[in-house]
């Protein structure tokens, strides 16, 4: 089973070199501790930076100079400052290569669910909904069951929306799942984990072609 | 030289009455007017709409307008991290409207720029989508969504100059220079208020002819919401 | 009767403090020279500059620096550049207060055709269709009539339109006229010039209340 | 640092056949990509449609492209200036699209920004708006104005860095700046190419990920079209 660094790690892999990569929340951002040795990959965060490096140190913080998870952070060298429009033009017009984003639920359409539970406080969408509906590239960080053991990859979502049929991989705390055809194909389990327990944990329509191989975290 | 420049935040609120709808710039706590906050307050204006990605903490930005209760409704695409908020919103005597922030922003460059409405992918199938217009283009659903309308906006800025130009910093940029193009008066207040001619004028942000009124700020306080270092 | 430049100098007139100005190419150029003491206003140039100055000196020209009709020009302390969506964003999102510009032809409807002549060459509207869509202050700068005597204020325009019910005012070689609910309004007269003559060259509905005066320039 | 500088124009225009789409930034001749124009002349592709403002002049600019017969169609805001264009539209060799240039910047800018439509007042009740969609907005009437689509963009900045960061000088901004969003390939030629960490990443005009390939032009001659001087 992998923990959140392991999920960040096998994301990670998913990185090609040239890629700008919006991170969000989370476990995505930890992905950006893991890019692969020999490939170049630019971080975006839409509240306005393209470049974005790592936490400041003490006396490098600047609080005009955050990510969109409002951490202070640090520019890189040919690292740009732009307004949220330009940002959001650059996140619908499809130039931003990946987006890696957590999720309360999934389905098997590629629909996800990650804003709002009916009941409780709702703190909004944020970028989340422009990021669903205008990457051609999007992978979701999450666990495969929620704190109460359900699956949180499903026939339909329960949740109101984030986006529809957008999702086509999903890296869980058990495996790598590819989604397309109405289906979660299996394609990688996670160390020591077994393909039934991947059945046991997907609500959703499963599917399970020949032998699948356990991932290979570096 | 188009007089702009007002004594400070109190002459530059002046007219802000009751019932109105504001735009405010910043996100998160980077980047928001925060002398035009407080003249507000004093201003005492009731009812009011306030267009803005964040809605500030309980003590800093907009939650000081929650405090006093001038805020009719919320306009923002991310509202958590004020108890206050939460409280009025459970209650019933704020009105949320919560909007992806991309929308959000496109929607004052559009007011800004007399685009009355245009088609955008995000929020489709959610319920963003429910009741506007639904048109496909290149086999992909888009949605419509109109141009804010906003009487006032208050934006901050790193630099000015006399004439209004504006020039921000770094990520307190986002939605200040978008804001500034959107309201019937737009007020900006500004770290270092400097001389026509000062600036650069090929790294202008914001060109004066967006801004009515200008003013240097006093006592910013910045206040950083998660202060992260390396170790 | 007034010559290009006191039309200019009559335009001139209906500056206001404050105004951001866009003038376009010919007789409305001129306008910038005549602006009254005591007033402040900036001039736009739709290709992206901000508080245009007058012409360079030698040692100043410089090709990046031009205006919409392509002459090289300076830029006055508190200029600022764009790019051309900026700068018809200021122009339809209504920030240019006062915008001059020529015209073929005028309707009494406060149509404009100033862009196309069927069968000749034709160049393009430019910005002017932007301009006249979007200003709520418009006036026209031309001649009453044209090479051939003809009237140019008409009750329908004859040629393509560049916008519909737009322009409100019009100063011409012969006079000053409004232009609302169908008809020209005539307002003033040019020194030298009588009401009849401005009868005779106006082609459309011409209304004539009470004593016309005749304009004062300084 | 991704990886975007190329050697030179010829390298940059790698790709480009015939029928493709382009757009070309610069207004008269000012912000014009001069390099990429020679380097297209060479290319020798053919039947290309350019959306670029204006056409240059019948020895420089996109004439050059017009003596080649290499473009089928314009899509512009203004033609003039320019003999041999006018001969050929006379002929019907040459089809031209002209289009008001606030909504030819406008559609260049949603290509980039990933708004497929969007309403402008400009236009309606001219043959520009003949065959498309009327709505009104606030009683004033608007027509209804697509994205663009473009193959290759080829801009020209005043200095760039190899993140592929763009900052233009003075009026020779114009259109660069949206035609760079706008392009499947963004090729984009500077007076100066600098490593990256040389520009202030406050004052990037274009940020480097809208660009694709980038290279340091040579031999500008930046012809001015109307001299004109204070006596």
């Amino acid at each position: 089973m992998l923990d959140k660094n392991g999920i960040a790690q096998r994301i990670a892999q998913e990185l090609e070199d040239g890629y700008y990569v919006n991170l969000g929340i989370g476990i995505p951002t930890l992905v950006a501790n893991y890019v692969p040795d020999g490939i170049s990959v630019e971080f975006q965060s839409e509240n306005g930076i393209l470049g974005m490096g790592p936490f400041p140190t003490e006396d490098q913080v600047d609080a005009d100079l955050i990510n969109a998870g409002k951490q202070t952070i640090t520019a890189l060298p040919g690292a740009s400052f732009f307004d949220s429009a330009m940002s959001f033009g650059m996140i619908r017009g499809q130039h931003v290569q990946m987006t890696v984003l957590g999720a309360m639920e999934l389905s098997q359409d590629g629909d996800i669910a990650n804003w709002k539970i009916p009941g409780k406080m709702v703190k909004g969408m944020g970028g989340a909904m422009d990021l669903v509906a205008s990457a051609e590239n999007i992978i979701v960080a999450m666990m495969h069951t929620n704190k109460a053991g359900e699956s949180k990859l499903l026939e339909k979502c329960s949740l109101p929306l984030t986006g529809v049929r957008c999702v086509r991989k999903v890296v869980t705390n058990l495996g790598v799942l590819d989604i397309k055809d109405g289906a979660f194909h299996l394609r990688e389990l996670a160390p020591g984990i077994s393909v039934d327990e991947i059945k046991n944990a997907t609500a959703g329509k499963l599917i399970v072609d020949g032998d699948i191989p356990t991932m290979k975290l570096a | 030289m188009i007089r702009k420049v007002v004594k400070n935040a109190e002459e530059a609120v002046q007219g802000l009455k009751d019932n109105m709808t504001l735009m405010l710039g910043g996100f998160g706590l980077s980047g928001i007017p925060e002398n035009s906050i407080l003249a507000i307050r004093s201003n005492g204006a009731k009812n009011l709409t306030c267009i803005s990605n964040n809605a500030g903490v309980d003590d800093f930005g907009l939650g000081l307008l929650l405090q006093t209760r001038q805020i009719k409704k919320m306009i923002s695409s991310y509202v958590g991290e004020n108890d206050l908020f939460e409280k009025l919103m459970l209650s019933g005597e704020l009105e949320v409207d919560l909007i992806p922030q991309g929308t959000l922003a496109e929607r004052c460059r559009a007011a800004g720029a007399g685009i009355p409405a245009f088609f955008t992918p995000a929020g489709y199938g959610t319920e963003v989508a429910e009741g506007k217009e639904v048109r496909y283009f290149n086999d992909k659903p888009h949605i419509l969504e109109h141009a804010f309308e906003a009487d006032f906006a208050f934006v901050k800025a790193w630099k000015g100059d006399e004439a209004g130009n504006l020039i921000f910093k770094g990520t307190a940029r986002n939605f200040n220079p978008l804001m500034a193009m959107a309201g019937k008066i737009t007020v900006a207040e500004v770290e270092e208020l400097v001389p026509a001619g000062e600036l650069d004028p090929n790294f202008i942000h914001t060109p004066g002819i967006f801004v009515q009124r200008i003013f240097q700020g006093v006592n910013y306080e910045k206040r950083i919401e998660k202060r992260t270092v390396r170790s």
